[in-house]
């Protein structure tokens, strides 16, 4: 209900929407101020035994009041009340139930609760074993898990951004405002993130004050000082989650009114000011859990910061004087304090009733207290959490009943206020005053900090209280519903360490980790095990700090926008003449080019192959890998990093290189011409293009450092075209401007620069995949649309078409060229039939590793060429080779189909794979096994070259 | 075949649009050459360069400028030259370099975009990773870097004035990036 | 992570690609050289649990390979040069 | 203490009073037969396998921590026997059907759940090299199924079909495969150790072997001195620094793999998805949470712990296939370090020290191999000969070039 006070602004109203009921708030309140002011107590249901659970905290911590916010593909599944800001129109519901909230099926776990003790599906449903997928399973699973996902696509965008700060302060309460303050004088960087919409922190829940104002007025007009300050980001709604390495910290804002739905900063920090405050626990006592029973400085905080008191009659329950102030603050607004129960004066609460609301609580002394809301306070845990994020411990202080940060902080970081465990106002401004100016003068600034900020210390003596015992359970974690007797039990079991309590009872777990329940927990094993705290230890704390969306790690990289998308030059003519493309790493390309009246992508194709083989074709090859190697020594380089012989080629002419990885297998092919004296360009395969070149800048400046070489990747530079066929002279003639092509002029493997159409320059290599008259011609990128659509043109009566990469691999299959297929890294020279290319008279890379005796098998894999028996039968890829007769086991395996193609030439299926022995078993029948396919085929055994064994047609 | 000759199709067609205050504009007139320093030879590059152009040679990660010459710093023993574009840039740089270093004409691996207007910085928070504080990066930076999967070469003009390069292949997912990220900051901040 | 590199300061990580031991470098020239000289270098690794010397290349900035002195057990990072300078100090030439 | 349903309920009943320890904490003996060198899942499987299949029970497990610290405890749970060289394929089915009885066997609900895994694929020639596989599979006895896109809309319709930079054609679905409740995989086994006679020995860290003339006599550890005829190391991402102790360099670099978990949703992915165009891999939870993974970090590390970049890349591969997960929330990340080796694949030897012996490089793929690994590790221990599932797992491959590189990547440790 709603009592005066408070930083909301009453002047407006919010309508939103809670399980379809439209109820009203105000700008300034959070989702779960409002339920409490509209009186709803009962807003979810726990993880294993359902138990109806009402709003327990009021920040990042809250296990309970977990809702779906939105609808539709919108849906936001597990949002915890007690962050989401109230806007107009909000949607949200409860979650986890089946059935209503009030009336949830699923509650029936909890009267079997003796049974679901911690651990219990270890111990069972082992038998009939059939029946753990089938039935146990199942079952399991859909009674787990917590809110749904929509199912369908995450309808916002996300973004990723960088800042760099001279100082990242975490934490806008008194200490992060203090720091900042300090910092922002002396002229640093700054950046201030506070995951809540409003700075303050705990300013805005208690009745301090700051430099004789109250509280939240200093905060906020701190906050507006530093938002006026040039150098100083104010960045509220940004939750840091995580610390990296090197003063890399990971930070979530969420934006609104517009942009993306979320950004993901990544901040880059010379210093850090940790000042996230401090978590408060609960105790454990019976029946814990009942909606109503609120930490009591959450009840503080609806009460003065949003004007709502939980309840009209409110008990406490605490160990030490920060409770109290709850006491004192709500009667201060005239709400009914029903009891004050100090256990420090052997107060306690032994049992509670109200299933749906809490209503009564016994006290030790058997009296009973009617109240509907218990505000409980065990003490504050300080926020030590990114403390940790490097793997380090936090420490044990018995003074405070709380773990500090301790060992090696992440470098860079500091932790001040609360979360250092300063609990006091005074003392936290001071400190935090002091920290940043130690930073300010690290970091060599020069500009005056000012005072620090007044404020009086107020009392937090606690002196520690865990536990009551008593009858019935006793929630330690209450999402996951640890009671303090699954602690008790897992120790009987023998998961003493830390670590295993929490694998075993699953505390800390959940969506809020453990945030008000880790310590409580560790002092009930500590307490079980008979040892001190600080011996039990503490389990590690990981990013984030509070969840995060899958979606705003990932940013724009989604959908279409994946990865970028690389276009040849041709990329736009060729979709206006029907193109397929395909994706060919980042590249798309054409795959094939549909004509009117072909039936499908094979009529396309096998035009286009008997196109390049009778007359004359063209195929965009620019993504093939292109480096300019240039330098006094770039051919002695090359002759290092090609396994065969490199430095006699002449100028104006190319070469086939063979590429190995220095432990011997072939990495990459292509052919590398030399253009001049010391200008060399290479080209490689699509996908290993950038491995290829980082792979020449080790050799070049790591292996030999005083070689004259110099690589540039002119991949993008060149739109690159393979023109192929018999008539393909014809058309480059009418092409490249005065220059002789014919066969003795500019013989097979010949290269040169030249001009075309009068002038653009151009690259003209003479080389050959398809095997036959073929070359490949280059001009400047942007030239690339035009020299298409003009080699059209020149062409159009030798009848020239353009082929896809369907007909590219027609070609070399056809040709028993080896491609990605059979140069997947697990390929030797020799399997190829290229051992002879691998000089044995100098040490290139891979050179030595290629003897190895398992790889000169004299039974090893050699590449062939498979046509079926049955010439009507299609081949496939990824048969495996038996020997017919032999069993079909992996004892008899005897290779793979490598590639598949239909030859239009030859009218039927041919294939390329590696056999064992080969080369040795032409004319052999062997099996084609391809039982996923559900496929079984005789092949015979043939040279690779299925079509021109000889090469003639390409020095034609 | 005299009467085909060959035009040059910008990467992204010249594009030249404004999103909110920002302004971003295909330079398709500029030339990327490219000098690869021999070992041992970067005064008798720096000399060339200076002796010819009167361009200094550039500190890693800044661009001398003289007259509508610039020289960036692309490796230790990479140079990279931006001119107005015209056909005979790169057989130019030869002549003046004269053997002293090794040409090569980067002009068609790249699409150059000015983007430029009020609040421009901001926007590339979300968009570049380098540190744009104008004392980290003023007038005259220029540094490589990636941003959203592409290499990408940023290069300040003025405080609120860039040039941003990139491959010239995936020209189009390089715009969509700029673009998306330009009408975030519209979105959140239409004054710029 | 942040690698400074020497001369363009610090870079993220990101940028760059990691290859491993700078012992890399050490490569066994030679047509003198062993098979088992030759699969020692390429295949057996101190990787320790501390300070480890490690190839680095900047893919995404000036495509210089760096060795990078860093810590395996904290990431602390000690020392960055240019790989090259590291080759030639440690007697690589041409 | 046998567990059963009437033993939950009787307990139940009883106040839960009467559950005993899994595990003894004995103190070290001087002397065992054989000690092995951590206590994760293979050191565990390992002394499981010796006391029941070989009947040797004077064995100690060494652990450095608590039990199931290491990557037993971190990893992202799956198992499958979809490899395709044959030095790895019926190692791994031997494994799965290991697995598959598993429960009864220890008497431990490990939570074996075989709901399948898909491996996608995006293009003509990826899905050529996954017939292969499964042809491979299918010829070792396992089972596999190539799925073309309609018949994998059936089974996930929440991929992206429409949209994706690289679209999904189908997948290699191995329906045997899936995940397990990784803790209780240590667990079970340890209780099932324990139970037959192994001492497990927590908190007792290794530091040094006691090796005379080429023969190893024992061990140092943190708690004393102790003998041993045979000692095998199974310390995963901590192999070199172990058998460093005893003088050896290994082809294995330490490498971190971060894993994540979301926070708990109703079901709503069946099995385990594997992109095959980027690294991303999910499965669900019997608590809900989709657990997943990607890439190793790639730089090395001992640090258990990694960085942002590669946070960002397995959720862009999330988002590229399944954008519903955009909203759902990343509530834990955490790493592990990995043994990764020279050609990805693990190593079940004996070292050239006479009593020494070594199971590791395991990369990120040993989870699905802790049965199959204790069973040949024991095998090996016990018989002094290599298990027939596992012969070519050998130190000396590299020398006699006999990589077993599934990936084709070759010897660099980080790109397997
Ligand atoms: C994030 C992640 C995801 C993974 N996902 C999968 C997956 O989905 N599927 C799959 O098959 N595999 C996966 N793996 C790999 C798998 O977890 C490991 O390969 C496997 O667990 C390694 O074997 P282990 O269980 O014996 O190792 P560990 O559990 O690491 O055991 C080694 C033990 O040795 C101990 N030790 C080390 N040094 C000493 C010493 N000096 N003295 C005493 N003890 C010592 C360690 O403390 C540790 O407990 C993943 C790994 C990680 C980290
Ligand atoms: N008596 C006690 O036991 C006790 C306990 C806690 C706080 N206090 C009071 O609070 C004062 C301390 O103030 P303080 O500034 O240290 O803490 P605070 O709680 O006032 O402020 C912490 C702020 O950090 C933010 N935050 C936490 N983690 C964050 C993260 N990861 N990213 C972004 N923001 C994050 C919170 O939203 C909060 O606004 C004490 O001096 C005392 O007056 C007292
Ligand atoms: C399969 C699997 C599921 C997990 N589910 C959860 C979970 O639901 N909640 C949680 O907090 N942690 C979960 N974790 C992470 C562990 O809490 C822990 O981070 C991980 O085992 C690594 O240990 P460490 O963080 O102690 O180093 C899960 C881990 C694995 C391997
Ligand atoms: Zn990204």
């Amino acid at each position: 209900m709603r009592v005066a006070g408070g930083l909301i602004d009453r002047s407006r109203t919010v309508k939103f929407q809670w399980n379809e009921r439209w109820m009203t708030g105000h700008p300034g309140d959070t989702l779960a101020s409002a339920l409490l002011a509209n009186d709803i107590r009962l807003v979810g249901r726990s993880f294993k035994y359902h138990r109806p659970r009402g709003i327990f905290s009021a920040g990042a911590e809250e296990p309970n009041a977990l809702v779906e916010l939105g609808k539709g593909a919108a849906r936001e599944p597990n949002t915890r009340a007690t962050q989401v800001e109230l806007t107009s129109g909000l949607y949200a519901t409860s979650q986890n139930h089946r059935g209503t909230l009030g009336w949830d099926w699923l509650a029936l776990n909890d009267a079997l609760a003796p049974f679901l003790s911690a651990g219990f599906y270890y111990k069972t449903f082992m038998w009939p074993k059939a029946f753990w997928e089938r039935i146990y399973e199942p079952t399991i699973r859909a009674a787990a898990g917590l809110g749904r996902l929509s199912g369908a696509p995450d309808p916002d965008s996300y973004a990723h951004g960088f800042l760099h700060c001279d100082l990242l302060v975490i934490g806008a309460g008194s200490a992060g405002l203090a720091a900042a303050l300090a910092g922002g004088r002396a002229g640093l960087r700054v950046v201030l993130a506070d995951e809540d919409f409003q700075p303050g922190g705990r300013l805005n829940a208690e009745q301090f004050e700051v430099d004789d104002q109250p509280g939240a007025a200093w905060a906020a007009e701190t906050a507006r000082l530093l938002a006026e300050m040039p150098r100083v980001r104010v960045m509220p709604r940004t939750s840091v989650f995580g610390v990296y390495d090197h003063g890399t910290y990971g930070a979530l804002e969420r934006t609104i009114g517009g942009g993306p739905r979320q950004t993901l900063w990544k901040i880059q920090a010379k210093r850090a000011l940790l000042a996230a405050g401090a978590t408060e626990r609960s105790i454990a006592f019976p029946q814990n859990d009942r909606p109503g029973i609120m930490l009591a400085g959450a009840v503080r905080t609806y009460l003065n910061r949003f004007g709502v008191a939980p309840a009209g009659r409110v008990a406490v329950l605490t160990n030490n004087d920060d409770g109290l102030r709850t006491a004192a603050d709500l009667r201060a607004r005239g709400i009914e304090v029903a009891a004050t129960i100090d256990t420090r004066e052997g107060g306690a609460v032994v049992a509670t009733r109200g299933r749906q609301g809490l209503r009564e609580i016994t006290l030790a002394s058997g009296k009973r207290v009617k109240a509907e809301c218990l505000a409980v306070s065990g003490g504050w845990s300080p926020n030590v959490h990114l403390t940790c994020h490097h793997r380090g411990r936090p420490v044990w202080r018995e003074d405070l009943s709380a773990c500090v940060p301790g060992g090696a902080l992440p470098p860079g970081l500091s932790v001040i206020g609360a979360a250092a465990g300063t609990m006091t106002l005074a003392a936290t401004l001071r400190e935090a005053h002091l920290a940043a100016s130690t930073v300010a003068e690290a970091l060599g600034a020069t500009q005056g900090v000012g005072d620090p900020p007044r404020a009086s210390d107020e009392s937090a003596a606690i002196t520690a209280f865990w536990h009551v015992k008593g009858q019935g359970r006793a929630w330690v974690d209450l999402q996951n519903d640890v009671t303090t007797k699954d602690i008790a039990q897992s120790h009987q079991e023998g998961f003493r360490a830390v670590e295993h309590v929490k694998r075993y009872t699953t505390l800390g777990m959940a969506t809020d980790q453990g945030k008000t329940s880790n310590v409580l927990g560790l002092a009930i094993l500590a307490e079980v095990a008979g040892q001190s705290i600080e011996q039990t230890g503490t389990t590690i704390f990981r990013p984030p700090y509070t969840p995060v969306a899958i979606g705003a790690f990932a940013g724009r990289a989604r959908g279409k926008e994946f990865r970028p998308t690389r276009l040849t030059p041709s990329h736009h003519w060729a979709a206006e003449n029907g193109a397929d493309f395909v994706e060919t790493g980042l590249w798309l390309r054409a795959q094939w080019f549909r004509r009117p009246g072909e039936a499908g992508w094979r009529d396309s194709v096998d035009r286009e192959v008997r196109t390049v083989r009778s007359g004359v074709g063209i195929c965009d090859v620019t993504t093939l890998g292109k480096i300019d190697i240039k330098g006094r020594d770039a051919a002695e380089f090359l002759d290092r990093v090609y396994a065969n012989a490199f430095l006699k080629l002449a100028v104006g002419k190319t070469r086939y290189g063979l590429m190995l990885r220095e432990d011997g297998f072939v990495y990459d092919d292509g052919t590398t011409a030399r253009l001049g004296e010391h200008h060399y360009v290479m080209t490689t395969t699509t996908a290993n293009a950038g491995l290829v070149f980082q792979n020449l800048e080790f050799a070049r400046q790591c292996l030999w450092p005083d070689l004259d070489v110099h690589l540039v990747s002119v991949t993008d530079a060149w739109a690159q075209f393979s023109v192929a066929g018999p008539r393909s002279r014809a058309l480059l003639s009418r092409v490249v401007d005065a220059r002789d092509l014919s066969n003795e002029a500019f013989p097979f493997m010949a290269c040169t620069e030249c001009t075309v159409f009068g002038g653009t320059p151009a690259r003209l290599f003479r080389i050959s995949f398809s095997g036959e008259l073929a070359y490949e011609i280059a001009v400047p990128t942007r030239f690339g649309d035009s020299m298409i659509r003009a080699l059209m043109t020149a062409g159009e009566d030798l009848e020239v078409a353009p082929y896809g990469t369907e007909a590219l691999g027609v070609l070399r299959i056809e040709k028993g060229h080896a491609a990605g297929n059979e140069i997947n890294g697990q390929t030797t020279a020799r399997m190829l039939g290229l051992g002879g290319m691998v000089s044995k008279k100098k040490s290139a890379i891979g050179a030595k590793l290629s003897e190895r005796e398992e790889m000169v098998r004299e039974d090893g894999l050699s590449l062939v060429g498979l046509r079926p028996v049955s010439r009507a039968v299609t081949l496939t890829a990824g048969a495996h080779f038996l020997a017919p007769g032999d069993p079909a086991d992996m004892a008899h395996d005897q290779g793979w189909m490598t590639s598949v193609a239909y030859s239009p030439e030859l009218g039927h299926s041919i294939g390329l794979g590696f056999l064992k022995r080969g080369t040795e078993r032409m004319g052999e029948t062997v099996r084609a096994y391809s039982p996923v396919r559900g496929e079984d085929r005789l092949v015979e055994v043939c040279s690779p070259h299925h079509i021109d064994p000889e090469g003639v047609r390409q020095r034609g | 075949m005299a009467e085909i000759t060959l035009k040059p199709t910008p990467c992204l067609g010249g594009v030249d649009l404004r999103i909110g205050a920002i302004h971003i504009q295909e330079r398709d007139d500029l030339a990327l050459i490219c000098v690869a320093i021999p070992q041992e030879g970067e005064a008798a590059v720096a000399d060339a360069l200076l002796s010819t152009w009167d361009l200094p040679m550039p500190a890693p990660q800044r661009v001398s400028t003289a007259g509508e010459r610039s020289a960036l710093w692309g490796a230790p023993d990479q140079v990279l030259l931006l001119a107005p574009r015209v056909p005979e840039r790169e057989s130019e740089v030869a002549a003046a370099l004269d053997g002293k270093g090794y040409v090569t004409d980067q002009t068609h691996a790249w699409v150059i975009l000015e983007v430029s207007g009020p609040g421009v910085q901001a926007a590339f928070e979300r968009l570049v990773p380098l540190d744009l504080d104008p004392d980290m990066f003023p007038a005259g930076a220029a540094a490589r870097t990636a941003l959203e999967h592409m290499a990408a070469i940023a290069l300040r003009l003025e405080a609120e004035r860039f040039l941003l390069l990139s491959a010239s292949s995936s020209a189009r997912s390089f715009l969509h990036a700029l673009t998306t990220t330009l009408s975030w900051r519209a979105e959140l901040s239409p004054d710029g | 992570m942040i690698i400074n590199h020497p001369l363009l300061g610090p870079r993220d990580a990101s940028e760059f690609v990691y290859k491993g031991d700078v012992a890399l470098i050490d490569r066994p020239d030679g047509m003198e050289t062993s098979l088992d000289e030759m699969h020692d270098y390429l295949h057996l690794r101190d990787n320790p649990a501390g300070e480890h010397q490690e190839l680095w290349y900047h893919e995404q900035g000036d495509r210089s390979w760096l060795v990078v002195t860093r810590n395996t057990l904290t990431h602390e990072i000690t020392n960055v040069a240019l790989a090259r300078d590291v080759a030639r100090a440690r007697g690589r030439s041409r | 203490m046998r567990f059963s349903a009437l033993k939950i309920l009787r307990e139940g009943l009883t106040g839960n009073r009467g559950w005993t320890p899994m595990w003894r904490e004995p103190e070290p003996k001087p002397r065992y037969k054989v000690l092995i060198v951590g206590g994760g899942g293979h050191g565990l499987a390992t002394a499981y396998y010796l006391a029941k299949e070989f009947g040797e029970t004077d064995v100690a497990v060494l652990e450095k921590g608590w039990l199931g610290s290491g990557n037993i405890g971190r990893n992202t749970t799956i198992i499958r026997s979809n490899y395709l060289l044959e030095g790895n394929q019926p190692f791994y089915e031997f494994s799965l059907q290991l697995w598959e009885g598993l429960e009864q066997d220890f008497n431990y609900n490990a939570m074996v759940s075989q709901r399948g895994i898909l491996n996608l694929f995006h293009s003509d020639p990826q899905r050529d090299a996954y017939v292969r596989r499964g042809n491979a599979m299918i010829l070792s006895g396992a089972d596999a199924v190539l799925l073309d896109q309609g018949e994998l809309r059936k089974m996930c319709p929440f991929l992206d079909y429409e949209n994706a930079r690289f679209p999904i054609q189908g997948a290699l679905w191995q329906p045997r495969g899936g995940s397990v409740r990784h803790d209780a995989v240590a667990w079970g086994y340890a209780r099932g150790a324990d139970s037959r006679g192994v001492d497990i020995l927590q908190n007792c860290e290794v530091t040094g072997f006691r090796i005379e003339s080429g023969t190893l006599k024992g061990v140092e550890t943190s708690r004393g001195a102790i003998e041993a005829d045979k000692v095998v190391v199974c310390a995963a991402g901590s192999s070199s620094r172990v058998m460093a102790l005893a003088g050896m360099r290994l082809p294995i670099e330490s490498h971190v793999l971060q894993a994540f978990v979301s926070e708990g949703l109703k079901p709503i992915i069946p099995g385990v998805i594997t992109f095959g165009a980027g690294h991303f891999y999910v499965s669900q939870s019997d608590k809900g949470g989709l657990v997943f993974g990607g890439d190793i970090d790639g730089y090395n590390t001992y640090a258990q712990r990694g960085n942002l970049p590669v946070v960002q890349d397995v959720c862009e591969g999330g988002m590229a296939i399944m954008p519903m997960i955009g909203r759902a929330r990343l509530l834990r990340m955490w790493g592990g370090v990995m043994d990764m080796s020279m050609d990805g694949s693990p190593f079940i030897d004996r070292t050239h020290i006479y009593g020494l012996y070594f199971n590791g490089g395991w990369c990120y793929g040993g989870f699905k191999a802790t049965p199959a690994s204790g069973f040949c590790t024991a095998h090996l221990l016990a018989t002094d000969k290599p298990h027939p599932t596992a012969t070519q797992f050998r130190l000396d491959r590299f020398r006699r070039g006999a990589p077993i590189d599934e990936k084709g990547a070759g010897a660099q440790a980080n790109l397997h």
